[in-house]
C-alpha cells in the first residue's frame, strides 16, 4: 500500500529501513511489554537503543548535528512506519523527533552548542514538552484566556518555578525538557507565559507518577513535578512572555504527525482484519468472501489512503506555507485520522468475533491503543473547534 | 399491557435490593479484581455468595425450587441493575439466571428433582452452557449445515463425548452445564445435534484455559474438554438429536438479556460522562454548559431509552408471545443496545479526554468491557443475517 | 411487522381499516400530487373527504362529539400506518388529530359547544397551530426568553393583533386554528403570551404564500397574517399571559406523534428496498442474497422496531404518567425516528442505485419526505438541548 | 512532487476563469432550470455556448486540435469549481472533458481526424458514453461475467447494433459517442465487447426517454435506442472483442473526476451552512457562536480537505503512474467524497432547519444533488467491492 505514497527513493529506502527495524526490534517485544502491570516496566531502551544505531532517533537533526536532515513528510512516513509496530514506539519516538526540529529552531546558538551535540550522542536521549496541566489541557488549544498554573518568578539571574504538569509524554525518559510557566500573573497563558528549556537533573525538578494507561503502554507518560525549582536566564526558550507564540511558529506539522502516529495503528488494524478475512470460515466459505467483509475492507482502505493523503498534504505545506498552508491544517488532520482508526479499530474488532477480545489475537491490544488519539494531541472537538477559530476568526 | 411498560411495585422491591447489592459488594470490588493479571482471580466467590444470599442468584427458579418466579421482563431489569455495577457480575448471573430457567423448562421432572434443589442450595451454584468451539460460533447462529466438532458416540446406558468448546461463560465456575453435542455424524448441527445435562465433576470432563480477556474481567470464560466422557442416558435433555430445538423453544429472550446486561454498561458511562461534564471546566464554563456536550449527552439518553423500550418489549412478548412475538426480537435488540453502548462508550472516552484513558478515572474499564458485546452472544453482523434469514425465510 | 405491537383487537382492526384507506385512497394518488409544480395544488381534498367518510379524521374526538374518543397510542398507530401512504397525508391528517385532543382539553366548554359540532360535522374540517415565526423556531422549543412577534394589544372585548406565522401546517386549509401573541411587552413568550382561537373567515386574517418544499408536498404549509385583526375575549384560551404553559400540559404526546409521522416513512422505504433487493440481481444473484444487503436490511428491521417501541412507550406513559413519565420522552422519541429513517431513506437509495434516482421509482419522493423531519417538530439538535434542559434543569 | 500538492499559476488563471463563468452564467439560471418540470428543458445551451466562448469545453484537448491540453489534476479542479456552480453543468462538462482525453489517446489518427476538429469547432458539440443497460450495472464495475444486451452482429464491412442503452449522461445532447457493444455472444462483457465511435445522426441510432431525475437536472440522461443500426468498421476503437480494456487503459482517472464533481456539491453546501450560520440567531446569539454548530462546521472542512487530498492525489498519480499508481485509486476518491458530501448535506439541511426544506433557500436542491453521487459512477458498495477485488485478486 505504501507504494501509493512514497515519492522519492531516498524516503523509499529509508521508510524500508524503518520497516525493517519495526518488524525485527519493536513486534517481537510489543504484547509483552504491553502486558507489564507496571506502566514504568512496559518501556523499553532496547527499541530506543537499537533506533539509535539505525539513525532513526535523531533523524530529523541537521547533518551538522550528526542528524540526517528529514523534512516534515519523511518524518511522517517514518513514524506512520513505527506506529506499525507499535504506537507508544511511535510516540516515544515520534517526540523525540518533532522536539528536536523545535529545539533546532527555537534555542538560540549557545543553547544548542550545549545541549544538541550531547543529545545527538546519547543512545538513550530522549526529548519531552511540558504543557498539559490539570486544570489546563483545552484552554492551551483552543486558547482560552487563562493562566498556566504552574508560575516562574523572577529572581537574581534565573527564576524559581512551582507546580506541576501532567501526562506528558517521555516525562521520565528524558534529558531534556522544554516546559511552559507563567511569568506574568493575571495574563493568560497565551501573553504571560515563558518557554524554559530544564535539564533531567537539575534541582527541583522531580518525576512524578508515571500514568497507567489502557493502551499505548510502550510509551511513557508522567508528571513532572516543579517545587522552587531554579532555572537560570540562559534557559530561556525565545522571549520572556513570548515563547508560546514563538514556539507555536515552530510547529505547524506537530497535528498532521499526530495523524501519522495514530494512522499506522489503523494499518495495522487492517491488516490483522485482511489476515483474518483470509482464513476464518463463516457459512462455508471465507469471511474474505462474503461480500459485507470485502466491502468493508475496502472501505477502511479508502478511510486510511484519504487520511494519508490528508497528512502528507499537511507535512508538505508546512514547508511550503507559500503554496497554500491553511491553519486547519495544523488542527484537522489528526481528527480524521483518529475517527478513520477508531472506525476500523470497531470493524477490526466485530470482524474477529470472539477472538479479537481474548488477548492472544492482539486485536484488543490495538483497539485500546486506538483509543489514545480521541484525546491524544487534542480531543477531537476542541480541534474541530480550533480549526473553526482559524476559519471564523472568533 | 401494563407489563410492557412499567415497573409494578414486586419490581421496584426487587430492583432496590439489587441496587444495594451493587453499590455495596460490586463496585467496591471491581476495579481491583478487573486489574488482576491471571484472569482467573478476577472472578469473585464472595459476590456470588452476598448475591445468594439476598436472592439474586436463583431468582428465576419458581417458588417450589426456592426462588421467585421473576418473570423475563424482571429479570431483564435485574441484569441491566447488574450491568451497570459491572458487566462481568452481569454476566455471570445472566447466564446463570437464564440457564435456570431453560433447565426449569427443558429438563424433565427426574432431572429438575435430582439437579435443582441441590443448585438452590449451593451458596455457589453456577450453570453454563456450551455450544461455541473454536471453528462454529456463527455456524450455530445462521445456521450453516456443519457439524459441532464435539461428538457423542452411543454406548451401552449413554453416551462417550470427545471435543472441546471455547469462550464458555462460567466455564471454569459451574456446577451444572447444559453442553451440545453431535450424536449424528454427517448431519448439520442443527439437525444432529443433542443436548445433553453434564456434572461439574464427571469423569472425562475438565476444564482447559481461562480466556485473557480485553474486558468483562469479573466473568470468566473458559474452555470445556471431553476426553472419552462418558455421559449416561438419562442426562439427554429433550430428544435424542433435537437438542438445537431446545434453546429456540425454551430460550427466546436469551438475546433481549444480553441486551440488559450491555445496557447497563451504556448506562454507567452515560453517568460517567455526566458527573464528569458537571465538574470538568473548558474555556471558563463546566462542560455540560457547552451546547455540544449537552446535546451529546442527552443523544446518549435517547439511545439508552429507545434501546430500554425495544429489550422490555422483547421480554415481554417472549412470555406472552399470543400478542404477537416475532423471532427477529430474539436477536435484534442485542445488537442495537451494544451499537448505543459502543456510541455512548466512544462519547464518553471523547468527553473525558486524557483523564478517560488512564486507568484511574475507570473510563477505560467501562471501555473495554462495551466491546465485549460487539461479539457476545453473536456479531452483530451475524445477528442481522440471522434476523434476515427469519424476515426473508432463506 | 405490524403485529408486533398491535396490543388490542379494537386496535389491530382500526389499523387494518386505515391500512385499506391507505392503499386505495392514498396510494394511487400519491405520486401525480407531488409532482404538482403549485404546491397549493398538492393537497387533496378528497382524501380528507375520505378520511372523514372512515371517521379517521375525527377519531380523537370523544364520541360525545362524534368521535371515537382514541387514545395517544391508538393515534400513534394510525398516524405511523398513514405515513406509510404518504407523509404529507400523515401530516394533514395528524395535526388535526393532535389538535382536536387540544380543543377537547384547553377550550372551555362555551368554546367546546361553539367550536366542535361543526368542525365534527364538516368533512373538510381541519385543524392548525400558529407557534413558529421567521425568527422564533428554536426560541419556543429551547425555550429562549425572547417575546413572540406577534402582537396583541388590548382593546375594548377583545384583542387586535398584528404579526406573522410561517411554515404551519394547514394552514391554508384549516377552518380553526389555535395561535400565540404576545400580550405582555417586554416578557418572553413562556410569561407574556396567550393563546388564542381563531376561526378561518375572521376579518383581518388572511393566508400568506404557501411554502413550496422538497418534500411532505400533499400537506400544505403557509404563511398566517394578521392586519389589525380584532380577536373577541371569548376566544382566549386557558388565561392571558399564561396561554403557552397551560397549553404544554395537553401535549406531552405530541413529540410521539413526530415519531410515529416520520416512521411510517421509515416502514415505507424499508418496504421498497426489501421488494428491490428481491428483483434485482447483481453478480448473479439477487440482491437479497449478499450478505452485505441482507444484513443492512435488518439493521433497517431493529432502527424501526427499536424507535417504535420508543414511541409506543411514549405515548403510553404520556396517559399514564404515574408510571414514570419523563420529560425527555416528549422531546426524543421524534429524534430517534427521524434518525432511523434518514439512514434508512440513505442505504434504500444507495441499494436502488440509479433506479432510486429516477422519480418513477418513487424511492426519491419518500427521500425528500424522509428529510422533513430533520427539522419538522423542532430541528434534532434543538430537541436534544430541550432534553438536555429537562435532564439538567438548566 | 510539487503537483500533487500546489496550483500552479496556470491552474490558478484557469480557475479564475471558470470561476467568472460559474457566477455570471450557472449561478444565475441553475435554481430556474433546476424547476423545469420536463427535465429536456433543465439542460441549457446557453450554458454551454458561454463555456465554449472561455474555453472550458475543450480544455482537455491538445493545443493542436485546438483546446489547452490541461492535465487530469487541473481538470480535476476545474471540475469541483463547476459543482461548485451546479452539479448538472460539471456532470455534463465532466463527461466531455474525460471523454475527450480518452479519444485523444483511444481513437486512431484517421478517427481523431475525422472527429476531433469538428468537435472543437462546434460550439455545443457534447460527449457521451454509452456503457449501463437496464440489467447490466454493476456487472459492469465488479465484473460479473455476462454480456451486454445491446449486441453487434458482423455484417459486410461493419456491425449491426441492436439493443439499448439507460442512464446516460449527455446521453440526447451529444454530437459523438462512445458505446460498448457484445461482439461476441456467449463470452462476459469484460471479454467479448467492443468499444465504438457513434455519431448522433447515425441511422438506426435514436434517443429514448430523458429521465426524470431526484435532482443533478442541469444534466440529461438519457436512453440509447438502436435499431438494426449499421456502424462501419472504421468506428470501431482499439481492437474488436477489447471494448473493455479501453476505459480501464485510457481512463484511469474517471473515479477522480467524478469525486471532484461531488466536492464541489459538499463546498457549495458548506458555504451555505456557514453563510447561515453566521446570520442566523438562536437563544440570542448567531448560530456559528454556538460549540456544537461551529465543531460542525469544521467537520465538515476536514471532509472536504481530506477528499480533495485524495483526488488530487489519484489524479496526479494517473498522469504519473510509476510514482505508485494503485488500482483503488480508480475506485475509492469518488466513493470518500460522496460519503462525505452526503453527510454535510445532512447536517446543512439541519443546521438550516425548516428553512433547508423550502425551495426558495436553495439548501434542498443542493441536498437532492448530493444524493445523485450515492450511485453516480458506481454505487459505493459497488465500488467497495471493486477495489476488494484489486486488493485480493478475486
Amino acid at each position: 500500500m505504501e507504494g501509493l505514497f512514497v515519492q522519492t527513493e531516498n524516503q523509499r529506502a529509508f521508510v524500508e529501513t524503518v520497516g525493517r527495524f519495526v518488524e525485527e526490534e519493536v513486534v517481537p517485544r510489543a504484547a509483552a511489554l504491553d502486558a507489564e502491570p507496571d506502566p514504568a516496566k512496559c518501556y523499553s531502551w532496547d527499541i530506543v537503543e537499537k533506533a539509535h544505531a539505525l539513525g532513526v532517533r535523531t533523524m530529523t537533526l541537521d547533518e551538522k548535528w550528526g542528524g540526517l536532515g528529514a523534512d516534515p513528510l519523511t518524518t511522517a512516513m517514518v513514524i506512520e512506519e513505527l506506529s506499525k509496530g507499535d504506537l507508544g514506539v511511535a510516540i516515544t519516538l515520534g517526540q523525540t523527533l518533532k522536539l528536536a526540529q523545535i529545539f533546532q529552531s527555537g534555542l538560540n546558538e549557545e543553547q544548542k552548542a550545549r545541549v544538541l551535540p550531547g543529545f545527538s550522542k546519547d543512545p538513550r536521549g530522549m526529548l519531552a514538552i511540558g504543557i498539559t496541566e490539570p486544570d489546563n489541557a483545552s484552554n492551551y488549544l483552543v486558547p482560552y484566556p487563562a493562566p498556566f498554573r504552574t508560575v516562574a518568578v523572577k529572581t537574581n539571574g534565573g527564576w524559581i518555578v512551582n507546580g506541576m504538569k501532567h501526562f506528558i509524554s517521555n516525562a521520565n525518559r528524558a534529558s531534556h525538557f522544554l516546559f511552559f510557566a507563567q511569568t506574568e500573573k493575571g495574563k493568560p497563558m497565551t501573553a504571560g507565559s515563558t518557554c524554559f528549556l530544564v535539564e533531567r537533573d537539575r534541582a527541583g525538578f522531580t518525576i512524578g507518577r508515571v500514568h497507567d494507561k489502557m493502551g499505548e503502554r510502550l510509551a511513557n507518560n508522567a508528571e513532572m513535578i516543579f517545587q522552587d525549582c531554579y532555572i537560570p536566564d540562559e534557559n530561556v526558550v525565545g522571549k520572556v512572555g513570548d515563547g508560546f507564540n514563538e514556539l507555536a511558529k515552530f510547529m505547524p506539522w506537530s497535528n498532521a504527525y499526530g495523524g501519522a502516529t495514530i494512522l499506522g495503528v489503523a494499518v495495522a488494524l487492517h491488516k490483522k482484519a485482511v489476515d483474518w478475512a483470509k482464513v476464518r470460515v463463516q457459512g462455508g466459505k471465507l469471511l474474505i468472501e462474503h461480500d459485507g467483509i470485502r466491502a468493508q475492507l475496502a472501505e477502511m482502505r479508502m478511510l486510511i489512503d484519504a487520511s494519508r493523503a490528508y497528512i502528507h498534504r499537511a507535512c508538505w505545506l508546512a514547508v511550503h506555507p507559500e503554496h497554500g498552508w491553511d491553519k486547519t491544517l495544523g488542527a484537522l488532520p489528526k481528527v480524521m485520522a483518529s475517527q478513520a482508526t477508531w472506525k476500523i479499530a470497531t470493524w477490526c474488532l466485530e470482524i474477529h468475533g470472539g477472538h479479537g477480545y481474548m488477548k492472544e489475537f492482539g486485536v484488543e491490544k490495538l483497539v485500546r491503543d486506538a483509543a489514545a488519539y480521541l484525546h491524544s494531541d487534542g480531543v477531537n472537538r476542541t480541534l474541530f473547534l480550533k480549526a473553526a477559530n482559524f476559519m471564523f476568526q472568533k | 399491557m401494563q407489563n410492557i411498560f412499567i415497573q409494578n411495585e414486586n419490581q421496584r422491591m426487587i430492583l432496590g435490593t439489587v441496587k444495594r447489592f451493587v453499590d455495596a459488594e460490586v463496585r467496591p470490588r471491581a476495579a481491583a479484581l478487573d486489574a488482576q493479571q491471571d484472569p482467573e482471580k478476577s472472578f469473585s466467590w464472595e459476590i456470588v455468595e452476598r448475591a445468594n444470599e439476598v436472592g439474586i442468584r436463583t431468582m428465576t427458579l419458581d417458588e417450589k425450587w426456592g426462588g421467585l418466579g421473576t418473570d423475563s421482563l424482571t429479570t431483564s431489569m435485574v441484569i441491566e441493575e447488574l450491568g451497570k455495577g459491572d458487566i462481568g457480575v452481569s454476566v455471570i448471573f445472566a447466564q446463570t439466571l437464564k440457564i435456570a430457567q431453560i433447565m426449569q423448562n427443558a429438563l424433565n421432572d427426574e432431572q429438575k428433582a435430582r439437579v435443582l434443589p441441590g443448585f438452590a442450595k449451593d451458596p455457589r451454584g453456577m450453570l453454563a452452557i456450551g455450544i461455541t468451539e473454536p471453528d462454529n460460533a456463527s455456524n450455530y447462529f445462521l445456521p450453516y449445515p456443519t457439524s459441532f466438532r464435539t461428538t457423542g458416540q452411543k454406548t451401552n446406558g449413554g453416551w462417550i463425548v470427545n471435543g472441546m468448546k471455547h469462550f464458555i461463560s462460567n466455564g471454569n465456575r459451574s456446577s451444572h452445564y447444559l453442553l451440545f453435542v453431535q450424536t449424528e455424524k454427517g448431519k448439520p448441527l442443527a439437525e444432529g445435534s443433542t443436548c445433553f445435562l453434564v456434572e461439574r465433576d464427571r469423569p472425562g470432563f475438565t476444564i482447559g484455559r481461562v480466556h485473557d480477556k480485553m474486558g468483562e474481567r469479573l466473568a470468566n470464560n473458559a474452555e470445556l474438554v471431553f476426553q472419552d466422557c462418558f455421559i449416561p442416558d438419562e442426562n439427554v435433555v429433550g430428544k435424542v438429536g433435537k437438542g438445537f430445538g431446545v434453546l429456540a423453544e425454551f430460550f427466546p429472550q436469551s438475546n433481549a438479556y444480553a441486551g440488559a446486561t450491555i445496557l447497563g454498561v451504556a448506562v454507567a458511562l452515560h453517568e460517567k460522562a455526566i458527573d464528569w461534564a458537571k465538574v470538568r471546566v473548558q474555556g471558563g464554563k463546566p462542560l455540560i454548559e457547552h451546547d455540544g456536550i449537552r446535546a451529546q449527552l442527552a443523544e446518549m439518553r435517547m439511545l439508552i431509552d429507545a434501546s430500554r423500550s425495544y429489550i422490555h418489549r422483547a421480554c415481554w412478548l417472549a412470555d406472552h408471545q399470543d400478542h404477537g412475538w416475532d423471532k427477529t426480537l430474539g436477536v435484534l435488540p442485542k445488537a442495537m443496545a451494544s451499537q448505543a453502548a459502543w456510541k455512548i462508550a466512544t462519547w464518553c472516552l471523547e468527553i473525558h479526554g486524557g483523564h478517560g484513558y488512564m486507568k484511574e478515572f475507570g473510563v477505560e474499564k467501562l471501555v473495554r468491557d462495551a466491546a465485549a458485546f460487539l461479539h457476545s452472544d453473536g456479531v452483530n453482523r451475524t445477528l442481522f443475517l440471522k434476523a434476515a434469514n427469519f424476515m426473508f425465510q432463506k
